[in-house]
């Protein structure tokens, strides 16, 4: 059912908004005086500051590959994390690994390994999708590049990025 | 005033008045109006008078050319289409203007006491503040101002207007009163008639 | 030096192209505008007579007076003026005083 | 002719607007920022400093910001200045010039110092020592109405056009009541003079703080009623007239995109940004002069000690600039306090309240003065 919203009566001195200009102002001054003394908490000032040690536990950066304690790399180039991407931001070009290399049972590995930073999203998807545990969301925001080329991260600054892992780490698991 | 500071102003005067009438869009024409205004202006205070000055700027520059403008471009005039001209027109019209510029300088020629310049007729401050005195002193601020030796032109307006010509300035006031209420009821739209032209 | 005879040939020029306006321009709000033209053309004459003619060493404040009158007269026609030309505006749809013939029968 | 007032005129009028009030203009729009941050909790600019890693340091020396505005001129000179097809060019050109040459026009006539002793020559700090002050500041304030009324059409497009039509009506409205309203202030004063206004305030107290002097007298605080009517609907106009916050419709963002200027870039638009500091500053000047005893310092008559000693004058001119960076800095905190009026509350505003009140006012005055007759 509709109903009337009753108009407020005004008084006097609300009509003639003097008072209410000056409450405003006090208020305004109020915030002015108390930045000038410091008693304000103010925004962060960012490259100064950083804000690297309040982030938490569940943040996602920047994707990156990971070797594990042994030193062998983990991804299989399964490519599942390039499908399941839904920017398309990662490029897989799988290879199999010769026979007299050290690991040669584990029969594939990625040639390349590009993650076009420009486009990821940061969205997690490669590290869920994952089954060897290879590739994890780390806590890096500031990507920068002054070229697109230099955005397409390569396997090489992956592995950099990513360092070593150890041990099978599952959802379940507190990080380690 | 120096001579060279007087011709020029007579140049932006008549320079842009010509401006007025030689250009085809109306709001070149009223800018060109307002620095015309500004000339005439500068005239004023050549002659000492800061306050008619002053006062040419203010309403005329200030008010009236804007309502001008205002106007124009609320009514979005363009450039006037060139017509045919009127021959017997524009040379009869141009005729008259010669003409009357010829008889004004027939007329001041033979004007002999239009030959003085402006510094054989010298104000005298001192001896107008002496006469004041004399006369009973009614306004001490434009006595002192004069003993000083500046020319107090807007108080001297205000006495005037306000002792000698106050019925005259009431009269005024009345005239722009029943102005306003005339541009009232004539820019009232009449709602009885449809206007068709959808606007 | 400046004489007199300057100010109101100065004046008389302003006055006459402010003429040549009335009589050769065909848009109302430019005709308009040149009858301010003329208007000041005499003020200045007028400015210039008093300044010329002192009374008692101080210029001739009546000349000014007339002035000052000439002045809010000339304010009060232009908004007057202007209502009626909107008016005009609004029903004919022009401003060239050759299309306003209906005083003509 | 007597060169010595050449020369000391064109150092007054070079060393006041070059050195004075287009520095003030930069700076109160670095100011305009900071208060703004201020208000709102934030920090504002402080980076733009002094750039020492462009000539290898490691750090750069940040100065607070105060190398801001620099910055943000090297930017508007830099950008590309665009002049769209469909404007009409040469009023496109002139309208941004016309904003920015009335506001400096003013400041002739406005005293920003008392005098100033050169070589035994006592020097008048103000540029023309005119009979008609506030008549001046009047007429040439009108004109500042033709910059933007001319960018609005100019551009030939709907929101600029919009914007200058609006500007032009509030601007006519609110000269009403500024006119008015000072007509109170003059008929105390009975001068017309600025510079004899001011020391006749430096003498007897200020108008509106009348606590030594002459200005102890209780006529002088029956008349503090009008006077500081005067002075609200005097200060409120200016807001209207220098197109800032509460009043700012001829720009307002969001009905007008941008307004006036919306068609405008680079160093254009930059112009009618200065224009508009450069009249608030302006405006301050007038406010401070008419109403708070431009530079004299309050409860000392020091007119006379200026005229013999030098260092009294510097003091007299950084007093002005004290007050009118004072009163800019109100100009600022109302603009982020109060939210903006619809067009038609200020129009309405402008004609059926204050103009009123200004005229009563005036009658109150004269009543006041007929009865008390200082």
């Amino acid at each position: 059912m509709a109903y009337v919203v009753e108009r407020p009566k005004l008084s006097l001195a609300e009509k003639l908004y003097f008072p209410s200009i000056l409450k405003g102002l006090k208020i305004t001054l109020g915030h002015f005086i108390r930045l000038m003394r410091g008693r304000t908490k103010v925004t962060m000032q960012y490259p100064e500051e950083k804000w690297d040690a309040s982030l938490p536990a569940h943040y996602r950066g920047a994707p990156t590959l990971v070797t594990d304690e042994v030193g062998r790399e983990r991804c299989v180039a399964c490519q599942l994390c390039e499908f399941i991407c839904p920017p398309r931001a990662i490029t897989i070009t799988p290879e199999q690994i010769p026979s007299e290399d050290k690991w040669a049972k584990v029969e594939k590995r990625p040639r390349e390994f590009k993650i076009d930073m420009i486009r990821c999203i940061y969205c997690g998807m490669c590290e869920e999708v994952c089954p060897e545990q290879a590739i994890y969301l780390r806590k890096d925001y500031a990507i920068t590049g002054t070229t697109r080329e230099e955005m397409v991260h390569d396997k090489k600054r992956l592995y950099e990025l990513g360092g070593v892992r150890e041990g099978l780490v599952n959802k379940w698991n507190e990080l380690k | 005033m120096p001579q060279p500071l007087f011709y020029l102003f007579v140049a932006v005067m008549l320079g842009f008045g010509a401006a007025v009438v030689l250009l085809r869009n109306p709001v070149s024409s009223a800018l060109s109006l307002v620095v015309s205004f500004a000339g005439l202006a500068a005239l004023y205070v050549s002659l000492n008078a800061y306050f008619a000055g002053v006062l040419q700027v203010l309403v005329y520059a200030g008010a009236v050319m804007v309502l001008f403008l205002f106007i124009i471009m609320l009514m979005d005039i363009r450039e006037e289409q060139r017509r045919r001209i009127n021959k017997v027109a524009v040379v009869g019209g141009a005729a008259l203007v010669v003409g009357f510029v010829v008889q004004l300088g027939g007329v001041l020629a033979g004007y002999e006491a239009g030959r003085k310049p402006l510094d054989r007729v010298p104000l005298q401050l001192t001896e107008a503040a002496e006469a004041r005195r004399a006369a009973g002193n009614v306004s001490p601020g434009i006595t002192a101002d004069l003993e000083r030796g500046t020319l107090p032109d807007t108080k001297l307006v205000g006495e005037a207007l306000f002792t000698r010509y106050h019925l005259q300035l009431q009269m005024v006031g009345v005239l722009l009163l029943v102005a306003t209420v005339g541009v009232i009821v004539i820019s009232r739209r009449e709602d009885r008639v449809v206007s068709g032209r959808g606007e | 030096m400046v004489t007199l005879n300057d100010y109101l040939i100065a004046s008389g020029l302003l006055f006459g192209i402010g003429l040549a306006g009335v009589v050769l321009r065909r848009n109302i709000i430019v005709i308009f505008m040149c009858l301010e033209m003329m208007l000041s053309a005499a003020n200045l004459s007028l400015v210039a007579f008093s300044r010329f003619r002192p009374t008692g060493g101080l210029p001739d404040y009546d000349g000014q007076m007339l002035v000052f009158f000439i002045i809010t007269v000339a304010t009060a026609e232009v908004a007057v003026g202007l209502a009626i030309i909107v008016a005009l505006f609004r029903t004919k749809r022009t401003v060239h005083v050759e299309d306003i013939t209906s005083l003509s029968g | 002719m007597d060169w010595f007032l050449v020369l000391s005129s064109l150092i007054k009028i070079s060393g006041f607007t070059f050195l004075v009030i287009l520095p003030f203009v930069a700076l109160s729009s670095l100011a305009e920022r900071k208060v703004s941050a201020y208000i709102q909790d934030r920090v504002g600019p402080n980076r733009v400093g002094v750039p020492l890693t462009i000539f290898g340091a490691k750090k750069d020396f940040p100065l607070f910001g105060l190398v801001q505005p620099l910055a943000d001129g090297l930017k508007f000179i830099l950008k590309e200045d665009l002049t769209p097809k469909h404007v009409r060019k040469f009023y496109f050109w002139l309208a941004p010039a016309l904003t920015m040459v009335p506001a400096l026009l003013t400041c002739a006539v406005i005293p920003f110092g008392s005098y100033l002793n050169i070589g035994g020559r006592e020097v008048k700090m103000v540029i023309a020592d005119l009979n008609v002050g506030p008549l001046f500041t009047f007429a040439i304030a009108s004109l500042g109405v033709y910059g933007i009324v001319l960018a609005g059409w100019a551009s030939n497009s709907k929101y600029p056009f919009l914007g200058g039509v609006r500007s032009s009506s509030q601007m006519i409205s609110y000269e009403i009541a500024l006119g008015l309203s000072v007509v109170p202030v003059l008929m105390v004063f009975q001068e017309l003079n600025l510079g004899m206004i001011v020391e006749e305030q430096d003498k007897n107290g200020w108008l509106l703080l009348p606590l030594w002097g002459e200005g102890l007298s209780w006529q002088r605080w029956v008349l503090l009623v009008p006077m500081v009517i005067s002075f609200v609907v005097f200060t409120i106009a200016m807001f209207a007239e220098t197109n800032r916050m509460p009043f700012d419709l001829p720009e307002c963002e969001t009905e007008l995109v941008a307004g006036y200027h919306t068609e405008y870039s680079s160093m254009k638009f930059a112009m009618f940004f200065l224009g508009e500091y450069a009249a608030m500053i302006i405006g301050s000047g007038l406010i401070v002069t008419l109403f708070l005893g431009g530079w004299s310092i309050p409860f000392l008559p020091t007119a006379e000690l200026a005229k013999t000693t030098w260092w009294m004058g510097l003091l007299h001119m950084g007093c002005f600039l004290t007050k009118v960076a004072a009163f800019i800095f109100f100009f600022m905190w109302v603009r982020w306090t109060l939210p903006r009026f619809r067009f038609d509350q200020l129009m309405r505003l402008g004609w059926v309240f204050f103009f009123e009140l200004a005229l009563a006012n005036v009658f109150l005055t004269a009543l006041i003065l007929m009865i008390v007759k200082r």
